[in-house]
């Protein structure tokens, strides 16, 4: 199949997968028992303000109706307004996504480039004390749950050490956050904990696998050193697992960034959803969803077209 | 860092402070009227702040009462009937100088009635439908006139401190280009007036820039306010009332959770923050760094309420002895000192008990259910119960003294299931604690959890054949206590059919008493309600929390906290 | 012919050994028993000389190629002795290694279909042995890779350059670890089996490229073979293994034509001989008549059963009119065009053509395993292309398949008695345990394995092991059509020669069609009744072996024949003379 | 970094081998893999902890007893007692059959359903391919974290209620990279010789596609375990875990962390050191598998 041609079909099944995802998300959030006007208008709220709120927002219409007027807004770029914050949600979510993106890109980088070298490192050093270390660290970090971790990191690099604030940059616009940079540090690491974790254990696996290959004696009768073999062969042979999980690695980073964000006082994108799911701010909810769902399907496109990069046997379907 | 770098000077000298704001919450509103979304005390504390009420009737000199300080109304005489008021407003202005008359007030008054299904405090048949008309006297004077006599207290603390007079030379208009004038005074134009009105506010964004907004009556005007939840103010330099600030800026700082905060706090930060009540143990580490812990205790309750509709228990839990045992097994004593960390106050009917007040009845403050399973079990056994492997079972069904009563089968199983807030520890050793404690009476107690606002949705007012009602006990948690206004007045919560009366309790005996405590002249019928709930026990009572566990700089006060849950930013001064 | 023992001989005289192995012995762990696969070896390579190590399959070599490069497997244990250019290599760092290896040594491997990089194009791997040892420009090496893909005569090699190892033939690949191996003109060449993959004029072209190294730049070469015709063309010297050991070692006249040791007589004489006529075309070539010993071809024309019906009626394969192309747009290739042909029953046909020919191509498009991008296969009676899955699988479950690649081609996850039984599991799932250990040693025993060795991983084993392995599957279910892709290319000639007995007998006993692919013509001439001849991906031309091997009608199929070396050194030489003379004259020819 | 590494690719020394069975031989691989046999031990140890301790340390898990709260390890209470009196090293065991079930349960049922999923979408490629792995996009793409919400909100599951959902949460990730490494796979040699001979596609994904596949599926799983313990305590936040008097070790510890500031250690380290080290036995017990099943003979 010709690059173009697979690129387009995937395209449309990545758009494809998006309307999926809206109508289940949409259905599931409407079969929430009791609606969201309580958990808006709180425990004091009368019958009365309940229904009002209820026809304000169009939840007495038919479920079916709901999601086609919601759809038509949404192809025109309107992903409706707060229940709680008043703002549309657009704008809620590019004021907050940058900061997220900050987070969850920084913490990406710095995860990947230390586990790649770490997992190859440890699989060339296969049972031997360093990758007992090293696999035991990562155990250490994967197993141990993001806020125990941030909780730790404030407790000895902020309060003991005092080396870095125990808040993330509190700045709103981009550029007051990039100019803190040591205030990055702490979430930072929380947040690549657990990827570092993750990725030099499938690193470590694929590496090894290939170790064992023929190839890797022809590179060595060659006359290649131990580590240009690594770099130049080994490392590009092991990377189909890891590529494939970064697509999907998209929600996760989310997901953790919601923890950091909370843990760190920084209100990005993470934080937005956890506080509508907890107030029941559907319009918020599904924008958020919505656009951790486009990341995390753009994401595996490109994971899969990566894939078809790095691996030339994919592409001729010989793989 | 972060917010430290325009406060890190959070010292006694500075003419800034950094005051944290509850977790999690994000302010949003600052007009002083708006729809019930945007309830919130946080938000009326920033609004009243900006502008300021009619009358203050809260709890910010120590003792809950009208504060005349920041009061725009000098006086209010209530006519001889108790069924009118006439108020004196203060030589008072706006920031732009034009003087503060009865025409706001009237606007106000005019906006409220006639979008009152709109406003967030509407209760129907109280205000504004008890306010049968406003009559402006002169500039400085006007009455308001109610359909029946008036508990005189009730009316001050719970209905006229609701007022907020508006700036309608600037506000009375439909549009941000249009003229002012005074559509305020017929119905359509009231809506249109309130639509435009609510529609500027929702603009978050516009708070510290739109001119609608410059225009302001309290100590402090908007400075910056942004989504994220911070919030600046800064001295009103017009102000030319009682309550005047004493720090020029004012930094409202939005936290994501109070463990961040308190972070912020041992950084030192933040000059006025609040901690976890399980921090409470670490008061010497934050006396070290200059801080004094201060619980901020509140005017209010907190309680489970029974659904009396549930088709499994609602026939149990009619019975009163079976609430008289359920009650007698809960140790609120040791659930306030060890669960709580001794920052809760037990409360034993339905009014607050953190704080001294005439309105708690001696059967209250006595707790007529004290403690005691062996009783509870007896209670059970007294009526018809058997205890088998452990759980009570009703063995003597029928409605005789000994009987377990109307509607309960043979066979049925002393078992309940409570809906519960999750997500927090004390929530949820509290509820262990209580599963034990019922266990040995011998009622099996279990416990099912979800978000919050999933409780609240799944809660609701029902009746028997509906599906919602499976519900047997909710628990909304420390964030669902019920906050008084300054009138302890049970009328939404317990009265038939009241708007928050969710689990159908229905006595017409407490009906009764409950009209009267808004109508009868004196505090008597409070009283009485008081010793009839605590007997009669509608919900299960429970330890109230402390609003707050605050943390304060050393050298900040001049203040009281607030009973009524709002703080006064004007208030607060650096003592030294 | 005297010019070259001459030069060798002289480089020899000037200097010491540039190999030298000194009682080495290996041992491998295996987790069924310690396994002795070299037991005290000593031998020597002189610079320039060419010494030929040809014995049993299993008996050692690929080992001792393995050990002198230090690229002993990690459970392999050597002791003893083996030094290169003065440098000792048993117990040697790896880092020390590596500034020998590629440049004072270097090493073809014995599978080339796993010996690449998967990821890398091929220019970039030659280029990679290029810079690790001389300081060259990215681009002078790219260049030099080209030139090297061109010496090792794989076609276009600015455009293959680009390929990845996947997009190659077997003999392709094969060319590739070659270059890799002269990319640096070592001083020592290991050479493990080069040529199995490659057709005779290629592989005369590449022992051409060899023989032309050692004399110009004085490499050494220690060549592992089981050919002997190309021991004949190439070596100069001879040792033969049996059992791990060296039995007998000599100048290769000596041992090919007076040899001393028993197993050396055995092996030589299992050797299959093309029988050549002379041809009647009168290109004025002299005709090499050749003593045919143990010739079977003799009895071949009447070897094809008569069965009821006869083969004709009945088809058990058919090709109609295939094409298939690859890739698509400036990269295509086209594998094969216009290809037909039929296997009857109890019939064998030979599948011969040069490297890259389309053999492989159109053994595995008449397998189902790539569909054609044109024509129709049926299989059975039945097409292909149209039967439901069901009904394939049923077609399929007669069907036996050796691929071309050995290591490939086994499961690396499994033991070798798997690997061999997997047949029975998939189709015969009512045998017991018992039943089925009992079918697979007794397969093992047929195509001489060891039992022993069901219980080993394939990469513990020797590539003639594994490729038996490979067999033993495909026989283990007694077969309706046996489709073998280079099936005897790793074995020596007494195995080969023992193995396809087996196919023959078993051939005889149950009357299965056979596609046999080889580039081996002498192998095809005494196993097939008939023989199409593949070039370009296209059928050269077809018919029995007796008159299409015999008298050929193209030139190409004559040039295949001619390149066939034979197990003679003396006969050989003059007949390498006479080809290279044809050739220059053809490129003076084709110049003018 | 890579300044650090000193890559070693030369020959390892493999142990001296014995005459044995096919099964035996597994198992001896594995038992030559020392850190897979002390990972073992752990889980056994464990295993043996939750379900058996509690016979030999009786304590009472069903009442609270506020008398006697936050008390530090002593002769009575030999890690001391949280926050509602309970004993803590009880409260480990009892909270450690919770936690060893629906980490094992849910995280193999992840692995089970992701491998097969992806083995087979990755085997059967085209159509099928694309509508198998669309469909695990849309469940990657919808943030478990809503999903789980919204159940909770709608059921509050038991025990097997639990791992269902909690394997039906988690078993995309495997899923894809299953399908990525089976994609390079399918057209083997090995595989096509079992296709060209009549082999069931079955046949061709579970004796070759995942055997082959077998690190990546190992290390997928080890995952997965981890996550489900983790992901007890989290959904626990959100209301739907297991529901008192039953606990389990996420959730011992996030309300252990509540107290983080008073020193209470003995209810942060000892859960946190208990999901610590099953997490890392279940993964040394994976590297041991992988081991087993290995015939490559690597040194
Ligand atoms: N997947 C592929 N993509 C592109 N080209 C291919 C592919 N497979 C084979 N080819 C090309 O098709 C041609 C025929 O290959 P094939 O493997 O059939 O040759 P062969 O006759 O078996 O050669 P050999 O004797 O060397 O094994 C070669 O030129 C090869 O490069
Ligand atoms: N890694 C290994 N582990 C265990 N045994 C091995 C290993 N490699 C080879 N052997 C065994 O060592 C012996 C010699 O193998 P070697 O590969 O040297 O044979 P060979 O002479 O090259 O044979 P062939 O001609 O078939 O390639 C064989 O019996 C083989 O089974
Ligand atoms: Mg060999
Ligand atoms: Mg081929």
């Amino acid at each position: 199949m010709s690059t173009s041609s697979y690129l387009i079909r995937r395209v449309l099944q990545a758009v494809a997968v998006i309307v999926i995802v809206t109508i289940v998300v949409f259905g599931l959030l409407h079969a929430l028992p009791g609606g969201p006007a309580r958990g808006i208008l709180g425990p004091q709220a009368t019958a009365q303000q309940i229904a009002h709120f209820n026809h304000e927002q169009g939840l007495d219409k038919p479920l079916p109706v709901q999601y086609f007027y919601y759809l038509g807004q949404l192809l025109h770029g309107d992903l409706g307004t707060s229940y709680t914050l008043n703002e549309p949600v657009s704008q809620l979510i590019t004021e907050r996504l940058p900061k997220t993106l900050v987070l969850t890109m920084l913490s990406a980088l710095v995860g990947l480039v230390l586990a790649i070298p770490m997992g190859m490192w440890q699989a060339v050093r296969r049972n031997k004390p360093v990758d007992y270390v090293i696999t035991t660290l990562s155990f250490i970090a994967y197993s141990t749950p993001v806020y125990f971790l941030g909780l730790i990191l404030v407790l000895v690099f902020s309060q003991g050490l005092a080396w870095f604030p125990s808040q993330a940059p509190q700045g709103e616009t981009l550029g007051q956050v990039i100019s803190e940079p040591q205030a990055l540090v702490l979430p930072v690491v929380a947040g690549a904990a657990s990827m570092v974790a993750v990725f030099s254990r499938y690193m470590r696996a694929a590496t090894l696998e290939n170790l064992s290959e023929d190839y890797v004696r022809t590179a060595r009768a060659g006359g290649s050193r131990a580590r240009a073999i690594l770099w130049r062969h080994v490392f590009r042979n092991s990377l189909t697992p890891v590529v494939a999980m970064l697509g999907y690695y998209v929600p996760v980073l989310f997901g953790g960034a919601l923890v950091v964000e909370q843990l760190f006082n920084y209100p990005g994108m993470g934080l937005l959803f956890w506080t509508a799911a907890q107030s029941s701010d559907y319009p918020v909810l599904l924008g958020c969803v919505l656009v951790i769902a486009v990341a995390t399907v753009v994401g595996t496109l490109l994971a899969d077209i990566v894939q078809r990069i790095i691996d030339p046997r994919v592409k001729a379907g010989r793989a | 860092s972060g917010g430290g770098t325009s406060s890190s000077s959070g010292s006694a000298s500075s003419d800034t402070i950094n005051y944290a704001l509850p977790a999690n919450f994000t302010p949003n509103w600052i007009l002083p009227v708006g729809t019930a979304s945007h309830l919130n005390t946080n938000n009326s504390s920033i609004s009243q702040a900006v502008w300021e009420p009619l009358i203050a009737y809260d709890g910010s000199t120590g003792k809950v009462g009208w504060n005349k300080d920041n009061s725009l109304a000098t006086d209010a005489k209530f006519a001889a009937d108790s069924k009118s008021v006439t108020v004196t407003l203060g030589d008072r202005h706006w920031s732009d100088g034009k003087q503060i008359t009865s025409r706001d007030v009237e606007f106000w008054f005019a906006l409220v009635k006639a979008n009152k299904e709109d406003w967030a405090s509407f209760s129907p048949g109280k205000a504004p439908d008890n306010w049968t008309s406003f009559k402006t006297i002169d500039d400085t004077h006007f009455t308001i006139t109610f359909d029946k006599a008036y508990n005189q207290e009730w009316m001050l603390a719970n209905e006229l401190s609701m007022i907020r007079p508006m700036p309608q030379h600037v506000w009375d208009k439909t549009s941000d280009p249009g003229a002012v004038s005074d559509l305020d005074r017929t119905a359509a134009g009231a809506k249109k007036v309130w639509t435009y009105l609510n529609n500027a506010a929702k603009k978050i964004s516009g708070y510290a820039t739109d001119p609608l907004w410059k225009t302001v009556s309290g100590p402090y005007t908007i400075k910056s306010f942004s989504t994220a939840g911070k919030v600046e103010l800064t001295a009103n330099a017009k102000y030319d009332g009682g309550g005047k600030a004493n720090i020029k800026n004012v930094n409202l700082l939005p936290f994501t959770t109070a463990d961040a905060e308190a972070n912020a706090l041992r950084a030192g930060t933040v000059d006025y923050g609040y901690i976890n009540a399980t921090d409470l143990s670490q008061e010497s580490s934050f006396k070290a760094r200059g801080y004094s812990v201060k619980p901020w205790t509140g005017w209010a309750i907190t309680y489970m309420p029974y659904n009396f509709n549930n088709p499994a228990m609602g026939s149990v839990f009619k019975q009163l002895y079976a609430r008289q045992a359920i009650q007698m097994s809960v140790d609120q004593t040791t659930l306030s000192k060890v669960v709580f960390n001794g920052t809760a106050v037990p409360t034993y009917g339905p009014v607050p008990q953190g704080q001294d007040s005439s309105f708690v009845s001696p059967e209250q403050k006595t707790n007529p259910y004290p403690f005691d399973t062996a009783k509870a079990k007896k209670l059970l056994t007294d009526h018809g119960w058997t205890e088998q492997g452990g759980t009570m079972v009703c063995t003597s069904p029928g409605t005789g003294d000994n009987q377990c009563g109307a509607g309960v089968d043979k066979g049925t199983t002393f078992e309940m299931q409570v809906l519960s807030q999750s997500g927090s520890t004390v929530t949820d050793n509290m509820m262990s604690a209580l599963q034990s404690s019922f266990a040995k009476t011998g009622i099996k107690f279990s416990i099912k959890t979800a978000p919050v606002n999933s409780v609240l949705s799944q809660s609701g007012q029902c009746t028997a054949d509906e599906s919602g009602c499976t519900w047997q006990l909710s628990f909304f948690g420390t964030a669902g206590s019920w906050y008084f206004p300054a009138y302890p007045s049970g009328d939404s919560l317990f009265a038939t059919g009241g708007g928050s009366n969710f689990g159908s309790y229905s006595n017409a005996e407490v009906d009764k008493l409950i009209t009267e405590t808004t109508t009868s002249s004196s505090n008597e019928a409070v009283r009485k309600y008081s010793a009839a709930l605590a007997k009669d026990l509608p919900v299960i009572w429970l330890p109230e929390p402390d609003y707050q566990i605050s943390v304060v700089k050393n050298g900040l006060g001049g203040f009281a906290q607030d009973s009524l849950a709002n703080f006064h930013p004007a208030m607060w001064k650096w003592t030294k | 012919m005297t010019a070259t023992t001459k030069g060798s001989a002289a480089r020899t005289a000037a200097s010491g050994p540039i190999l030298e192995l000194d009682d080495l012995g290996v041992v491998f762990t295996t987790e069924t028993g310690d396994v002795p696969a070299v037991k005290g070896v000593s031998l020597q390579v002189r610079p320039g000389e060419t010494l030929a190590l040809v014995g049993e399959s299993g008996s050692g070599k690929s080992t001792i190629a393995l050990a002198a490069m230090g690229l002993l497997d990690g459970n392999a244990q050597a002791t003893g002795s083996a030094v290169i250019a003065g440098t000792q290599i048993v117990g040697a760092s790896e880092n020390g290694l590596a500034a020998l290896r590629g440049k004072t040594v270097s090493m073809v491997f014995q599978e080339p279909a796993t010996a690449l990089d998967p990821l890398t194009r091929i220019g970039k791997q030659i280029t990679e042995v290029i810079r690790n040892h001389r300081e060259v420009s990215a681009k002078d090496a790219a260049a030099e890779a080209v030139e090297l893909l061109r010496r090792v005569g794989i076609p276009e090699p600015e455009k293959r350059a680009h390929t990845y190892p996947f997009q190659l033939s077997g003999g392709q690949r094969q060319r590739v670890v070659i270059a890799m191996a002269i990319a640096n003109e070592p001083g020592l060449l290991i050479a493990d089996e080069p040529t199995t993959a490659l057709d005779v004029t290629v592989q005369a072209e590449i022992l051409d490229l060899l023989r032309r190294l050692a004399a110009d730049t004085g490499t050494g070469v220690l060549l592992v073979t089981h050919n002997m015709g190309v021991v004949a063309d190439f070596a100069d010297r001879v040792a033969v293994m049996y059992h791990g050991e060296i039995v007998e070692t000599g100048p290769v006249e000596d041992v090919l034509l007076r040899p001393a040791h028993d197993y050396t007589r055995r092996l030589l004489a299992a050797v299959p001989r093309l029988a050549v006529t002379e041809t009647a075309d009168g290109t004025g070539r002299p005709a090499v008549s050749v003593p045919a010993r143990t010739n079977r071809s003799a009895a071949e024309p009447s070897a094809s059963p008569a069965g009821p019906g006869g083969p004709a009626s009945e088809t058990v394969v058919e090709l109609r009119d295939i094409d298939v192309v690859f890739g698509r747009g400036k990269a295509a290739v086209r594998a094969l065009d216009g290809v037909s042909f039929r296997v009857g029953p109890a019939e064998t046909l030979g599948l011969v053509g040069e490297s890259g020919s389309g053999k492989s191509t159109a053994a595995r498009v008449a397998l189902g395993l790539i569909p054609p991008t044109s024509g129709t296969v049926s299989l059975f009676g039945a097409d292909l292309g149209r039967t439901r899955a069901r009904a394939r699988r049923a077609l399929r479950a007669g069907i036996g398949v050796v691929l071309q690649d050995p290591v490939a081609s086994l499961d690396a996850r499994m033991t070798v008695g798997e690997c061999v039984a997997e047949p029975l599991r998939v189709h015969r799932r009512d045998l017991s345990a018992k039943d089925r250990q009992a079918k697979v040693a007794a397969v093992l025993d047929r195509v001489r394995l060891s039992r022993e060795l069901a219980r080993r991983a394939p990469r513990e084993l020797s590539g003639g092991q594994r490729q038996r392995v490979s067999l033993a599957r495909a026989l283990i279910l007694e077969p309706r059509l046996l489709v073998a892709d280079e099936p005897t290319s790793a074995l020596d000639v007494s195995v080969q020669e023992a193995v396809l007995e087996v196919i023959t007998e078993l051939q005889d006993e149950l009357g299965f069609a056979c596609l046999f692919v080889s580039h081996d013509l002498a192998v095809v001439q005494h196993f097939a009744q008939r023989v199409v001849v593949m070039r370009a991906g296209r059928i050269e031309e077809q018919g029995s072996t007796g008159t299409t091997l015999l008298h050929p009608e193209t030139d190409y199929t004559r040039r295949l024949l001619a390149a066939v070396p034979v197990p003679d050194p003396v006969v050989q030489r003059g007949r390498r003379a006479e080809r290279l003379a044809t050739l220059a004259a053809g490129r003076t020819e084709a110049q003018a | 970094m890579s300044a650090v590494i000193q890559p070693d690719l030369g020959p390892a020394k493999a142990a001296p081998p014995r005459e044995a069975s096919g099964a035996r031989l597994a198992v001896r691989r594995f038992l030559r893999n020392k850190l897979a046999v002390v990972g073992l031990a752990v889980v056994v140890f464990f295993f043996l902890f939750c379900f058996a301790g509690p016979l030999v340390y009786s304590t009472d898990q069903t009442h609270t007893m506020l008398q006697q709260v936050n008390l530090a390890p002593s002769g009575a209470h030999w890690l001391g007692t949280d926050a509602v009196g309970h004993d803590e090293l009880g409260r480990l065991m009892y909270g450690g059959k919770v936690s060893l079930i629906v980490g094992v349960a849910a995280g193999v049922l992840a692995t089970v359903i992701g491998t097969l999923w992806g083995a087979a979408a990755g085997y059967a490629g085209g159509w099928i391919d694309a509508v198998m792995m669309r469909i695990v996009d849309a469940g990657i793409a919808i943030p478990a974290l809503f999903i789980l919400l919204v159940v909770s909100a709608i059921a509050t599951p038991g025990l097997t209620g639990l791992v269902v959902i909690l394997g039906l949460v988690s078993w995309l990730v495997p899923s894809r990279l299953v399908r990525a490494e089976t994609l390079t796979l399918k057209n083997r040699d090995y595989v096509l010789t079992l296709r060209a001979t009549g082999g069931t596609h079955a046949r061709a994904i579970l004796r070759h596609i995942l055997p082959n596949s077998v690190s990546t599926i190992i290390v997928a799983a080890t995952f997965q375990v981890a996550d489900a313990i983790l992901l007890v305590a989290y959904v626990s936040y959100l209301g739907m875990g297991v529901r008192p008097p039953q606990t389990d070790w996420g959730g011992m510890l996030s309300a252990g962390l509540t107290a983080a500031y008073s020193g209470y250690w003995w209810l942060i380290l000892p859960p946190g050191l208990a999901i610590i080290l099953v997490v890392w036995a279940f993964n040394a017990i994976g590297d041991g598998l992988r081991d087993a099943f290995d015939v490559r003979g690597r040194g």
